[in-house]
């Protein structure tokens, strides 16, 4: 193993142990807020760690380059639909309420 | 254990809880659902069929024939899908 | 450009589809001038086979296995022929009962929608791969689909979704069967499937392929969707789907099996048990039925095991001729039974209803229609000279040869319910009790009513020309006999 | 390296599809649809990481595809009843 | 040691047999319709593993993405347009529980035990399929399936689309009048930004699509996602007057797919045999229509409906609801 792949190698266990975290959070935190805030940790951490990780392992450039923008892809949606997400719940929280 | 005996035998599974869904749903939706299930079953076992051991590379007309699948389960899906729609329109209107 | 008629036979119906769904003002003429060019086109083929026995196209010059190729024989132009025929008489009809600014809309989606049905129909007659197979009765199925809820009632559409169910169930089936086939032996087309080795793969696949065929051709006890589908119909749609599309799915069984032989005497002869439910079955449904469209549909049920019968009646050995009886029933229920279904929707259409209990010599006689009916029906019991007889009889006659006498009595049976239910009717039309006004003279005849009467003569006139018909089907040799 | 990598799929994957009691559970439609919105984006990492495993870099344009789609199912989702129901 | 992949993909499929049986028998629809499109991202994994890539990509697009959008804009129509006396489902009993289960067993060890007896990697036509990928025009072997070999099959699969959207067209009607919906600023941002990289992921997967896995079906149903996104967020409202252009949209790949066919007959040829020298500018071709057709076709299919004023009449249930 090369020094390479060992740092490829811990960034990616670490990238796990983001998504075993935001799994815990969703299972367990009290209220859709709170569950929202550890998907959204798991989301960009954990894939972001994950993406670097085999972006270091990879073998051409067009590939880091297509991994970057998955990376890419994957926090502006995450980020807008869990903000759709909130919208939706506090809409319907609100609404309950009146 | 190889990757194409694993998911043949899921495959297989697959299909048969489709094919008992689609027998024995109440709710129309279910049965959309559930025939989907098998096209996904069938679609396991074509892709197994091309499987080859690496580095072979698979058949590729397997393939092809799974795409065409999914293009015409999506199509048959959608017209399946307005009728619900519609006939549950109607049958809003006959209860008001 | 060098046209062959093997692809202009598919390829004529799809552009006419395209072009009257682009054009929707312009669609009957469109859908009538592609009719006849379809038509031209089939009349050019039947030729060519009528001189070299049997003709095929490889498409894109690639020979199977692995490219696809398009073949017809003796009995392919028979199925297209009944098609094309069927097809453009019932356009005719639909040309009448769509007339009017009311319904523009139904004009508007039948022209499309029906010759889709029409370029699924014949590529299945075409085809020799049974993947592509299975691409062409989801093509059938869609339009089908579409032309069963043309009405847009309630019970139409009920009718259609259950429809729809059944057939992409069946189609499922079928896939699966075709991935069971490439599992073992890697082939594709028709020929690749000739002399495979017994398998359990093998005989899954047969299991599956035809189990899903049943229940997209309606055999008992598979046969739960069709009559409310069929009888709920416009009446144009009913005789399309009645008359043609429940053959598609039987063709593909007959020609099936020839390649994939059911692997023991006791499968055969319980595709004939399964027959018999049906002409029971479904004529017991018939003699209780209360709408003439329903009773019709249930004669469908009826007429599917009758010709599941033919194709059992001398068992295994006796295949490599039943199926020409199975081919003259499929041909003669299919002429009757879209006349028998214009000529109902044209009674309902001028009455205005369809209640067997109260059809009587109303003033609004509308006797054209009705003579239609009661010829149809004379081809459907099998009286002579029809091609329902010629059928009928061939069944027996092999059955007896074969000493399969219960096939006999079955059929006998069969014949006996069919002429009480359609009794049921005739005894409607010629009531006097019940006749309230006076009796007009009926109403001057309609041009809709033209359509089903050529079709019921041609189903009883045919029956004087079933030796040269017999003799076509037979032209390059659709069940591998030697010469 | 492929056994240490295909051990991180295996932890990935146990560990959504533990997430997916959410689905069950609810309570809210949100939050069933939140954890198919984690399931997404873990399935996202594993494609990247089976594309080494595999030696497969197609499967980063089926990884972009699987991005992409899952927020489309959302925003459908959330657009969907954000219309509402007649009150 | 043992592989950890084995372990993988037991786990996989243990998870795509327990995620269909749970889309199945969950009670909420909409549980279940989440739960399906999870099974058919899994499915695609699972055909990522044995080294299907276009056909993952083909299931995650349209298996998944659009099917699953398809769902739920019906699974909203339905709870929407509120039943009085919608009938109560009613409670299957445990003794049929145990039945259907006991059948879907025996029907899977029977296939199974079919399948166990089947060569596995076994005759196919690799070989006849390495033997002419040099004259197909294309460079990946699937592409060269779809649009040459087999281009017959394709074309019938276009056509079952064409079928699709006429019979929803005839089926539904209406025009949406429903307000957009408020969706906020970060949506908005969200839509500038993600619209035009979906077109350029969708032309990109269309482009790759010959040399590599993708092509015409998966870019299509990318770029009916954008379709999709314009519907829901009303940026695009269709309208009467667009049902010409539609029409055009929806018989422009099967048109161009099957006139191609018919005109290469010209010289000489059979139908589909495309000239070598064009084959690939031929291919392109019908592929960039074909593409256009296909994510027209699919944005049509989740809008649902002929877009046509209705009479007042019909006009209560018709028209009024979503997308």
């Amino acid at each position: 193993m090369t020094p390479l792949e060992l740092i490829a190698g811990a960034l990616i266990a670490l990238g796990a142990v983001f998504f075993i975290a935001g799994t815990v959070g969703v299972l367990r935190f009290p209220d859709i807020f709170c569950r929202l805030h550890a998907l959204t940790k798991a989301d960009g951490l954990g894939l972001g760690l994950v993406a670097l990780g085999v972006g270091l392992l990879a073998a051409s450039p067009g590939a880091v380059v297509r991994i970057a923008l998955v990376w890419f892809f994957v926090v502006v949606a995450s980020a807008t639909c869990s903000h759709l997400i909130a919208r939706h719940a506090l809409e319907r929280a609100r609404r309950e309420r009146s | 254990m190889t990757p194409d005996l694993i998911y043949g035998v899921t495959g297989i599974a697959v299909f048969a809880i489709g094919l008992v869904g689609a027998i024995v749903a109440q709710n129309r939706l279910r049965r959309v659902l559930a025939l989907k299930l098998c096209s996904v079953g069938a679609g396991f076992v074509l892709i197994v069929a091309a499987w080859r051991s690496p580095p072979d590379a698979p058949d590729p007309v397997p393939h092809a024939l799974v795409i065409t699948g999914i293009v015409v389960m999506v199509s048959a899906t959608a017209v399946a899908l307005a009728l619900i729609r519609r006939l549950h329109s109607l049958e809003a209107e006959d209860d008001a | 450009m060098t046209l062959d008629p093997l692809t202009l036979v598919v390829f004529a119906p799809l552009f006419g589809a395209m072009a009257a769904f682009v054009a929707p003002r312009a669609a009957a003429a469109i859908g009538l001038a592609t009719m006849a060019l379809t038509g031209a086109a089939v009349a050019w083929l039947a030729t060519e086979v009528h001189a070299a026995g049997a003709v095929r196209t490889p498409l894109g010059g690639w020979e199977p296995p692995l490219g696809i190729a398009l073949r017809a024989d003796g009995l392919s132009v028979a199925m297209l022929v009944l098609t094309t025929g069927v097809g453009l008489l019932v356009s005719l009809g639909a040309l009448d009962s769509f007339k009017g600014t009311a319904n523009a809309r139904l004009q508007q989606y039948f022209w499309p929608l029906w010759l889709l049905l029409l370029t699924g129909m014949n590529g299945v007659y075409l085809s020799t791969d049974i993947f592509n197979l299975y691409v062409m009765i989801e093509v059938i199925a869609l339009a089908a689909v579409g032309l069963t809820v043309l009405s847009g009632t309630r019970a139409a559409l009920r009718a259609g979704l259950e429809y729809m169910y059944a057939s992409i169930l069946g189609a499922l089936l079928f896939l699966l069967g075709v991935g069971f086939v490439y599992l073992q032996i890697g082939q594709l087309d028709f020929a690749g499937l000739i002399g495979a080795e017994p398998s359990a793969a093998m005989s899954t696949a047969l299991a599956l392929m035809v189990v899903g065929l049943l229940l997209k051709t309606a055999l008992f006890p598979l046969h739960f969707w069709l009559p409310s589908a069929h009888a709920n119909a416009t009446a144009p749609a009913s005789a399309l789907l009645s008359g043609l599309v429940v053959k598609a799915a039987l063709y593909i069984f007959l020609r099936l099996t020839t390649y994939m032989p059911l692997p023991d005497e006791i499968l055969v002869a319980l595709i004939g048990a399964l027959g018999a439910g049906a002409v029971l079955w479904g004529g017991v449904q018939a003699l209780r039925a209360e709408r003439l469209k329903m009773l019709v549909a249930w004669s469908t049920v009826v007429q599917i095991g009758l010709i599941f019968i033919a194709f059992a009646r001398a068992g295994q050995v006796g295949l490599t001729e039943s199926w020409k009886a199975a081919a003259l029933l499929i041909l003669a229920h299919g002429a009757a039974k879209a006349a028998m279904f214009l000529s109902a929707g044209r009674i309902k259409d001028e009455i205005g209803h369809d209640i067997i209990r109260d059809l009587d010599r109303t003033p609004v006689r509308p006797t054209l229609a009705q003579f239609t009916f009661a010829l149809a029906a004379i081809s459907l019991i099998g009286l002579p000279p029809s091609l329902g007889f010629i059928g009928k009889w061939s069944l027996m006659e092999g059955a007896m040869a074969a000493g399969y006498w219960h096939w006999v009595a079955v059929t006998m049976v069969g014949t006996l319910m069919s002429v009480g239910y359609f009794s049921r009717v005739m005894a409607g039309f010629l009531r006097f009790d019940r006749v309230r006004a006076p009796v007009a003279e009926h109403q001057g005849w309609a041009l809709a009513d033209l359509p089903p009467l050529v079709l019921a003569l041609g189903a009883i006139g045919l029956g004087l020309a079933a030796a040269p018909i017999l003799s076509f089907i037979e032209l390059g040799y659709p069940f591998g006999m030697t010469p | 390296m492929t056994s240490f990598l295909g051990g991180i799929l295996v932890v990935l994957l146990a560990s959504v599809l533990g997430g997916l009691v959410r689905v069950f559970r609810g309570p809210g439609a949100a939050d069933r649809l939140m954890a198919a919105q984690l399931f997404g984006t873990a399935a996202v990492a594993m494609l990247l990481i089976l594309s080494q495993v595999m030696a497969m870099p197609a499967l980063l344009d089926v990884a972009m595809v699987f991005a992409l789609l899952a927020a489309v199912t959302l925003v459908a989702f959330v657009a969907l009843s954000a219309r509402g129901r007649p009150q | 040691m043992i592989d950890t992949m084995v372990i993988f993909d037991l786990l996989l499929a243990v998870a795509v047999v327990a995620l269909a049986v749970a889309s199945m028998t969950t009670r909420d629809m909409f549980a279940a319709i989440v739960l399906f499109v999870v099974f058919g991202l899994l499915s695609a994994l699972a055909w990522v593993r044995l080294s299907a890539p276009d056909v993952a990509l083909a299931e995650a697009a349209i298996g998944t993405g659009v099917t699953g959008a398809l769902l739920l804009r019906t699974l909203h129509h339905v709870q929407t347009v509120e039943r009085k006396a919608a009938p109560e489902p009613l409670p299957v009993p445990m003794g049929v529980q145990i039945a259907n289960a006991a059948f879907c067993g025996l029907l899977t060890l029977g296939l199974a035990a079919a399948f166990a007896g089947a060569p596995r990697g076994g005759p196919g036509f690799d070989l006849l399929v390495a033997d002419a990928m040099s004259i197909s025009g294309v460079d990946h072997p699937v592409t060269a399936v779809l649009l040459n070999f087999r281009a017959y099959d394709t074309l019938m699969e276009v056509v079952v689309l064409l079928a699709a959207v006429i019979a929803v067209w005839q089926i539904e009607r209406g025009l949406s009048d429903a307000p957009a919906p408020a969706l906020g600023e970060v949506w908005q941002g969200f839509a500038r930004l993600t619209l035009p990289a979906i077109v350029v992921v969708g032309t990109y997967l269309l482009w790759v699509g010959s040399s590599a896995p993708g092509g015409a079906f998966q870019g299509g149903a990318v770029l009916a996602a954008v379709g999709l996104l314009l519907l829901l967020s009303r940026l695009y409202v269709p309208r009467p007057s667009h049902r010409g252009a539609a029409r055009v949209a929806f018989v422009l790949g099967t048109g161009a797919f099957a006139a191609v066919a018919l005109l290469v007959t010209g010289g000489g040829r059979m139908p589909f045999e495309y000239p070598l020298e064009h084959a690939k500018t031929l291919i392109l071709l019908i592929e960039g229509l074909v593409t256009i057709s296909i994510a027209v076709t699919l944005a049509a299919l989740f809008h649902g409906r002929e877009p046509v004023a209705l009479p007042e009449r019909a006009a209560g249930t018709g028209g009024r609801d979503d997308a």
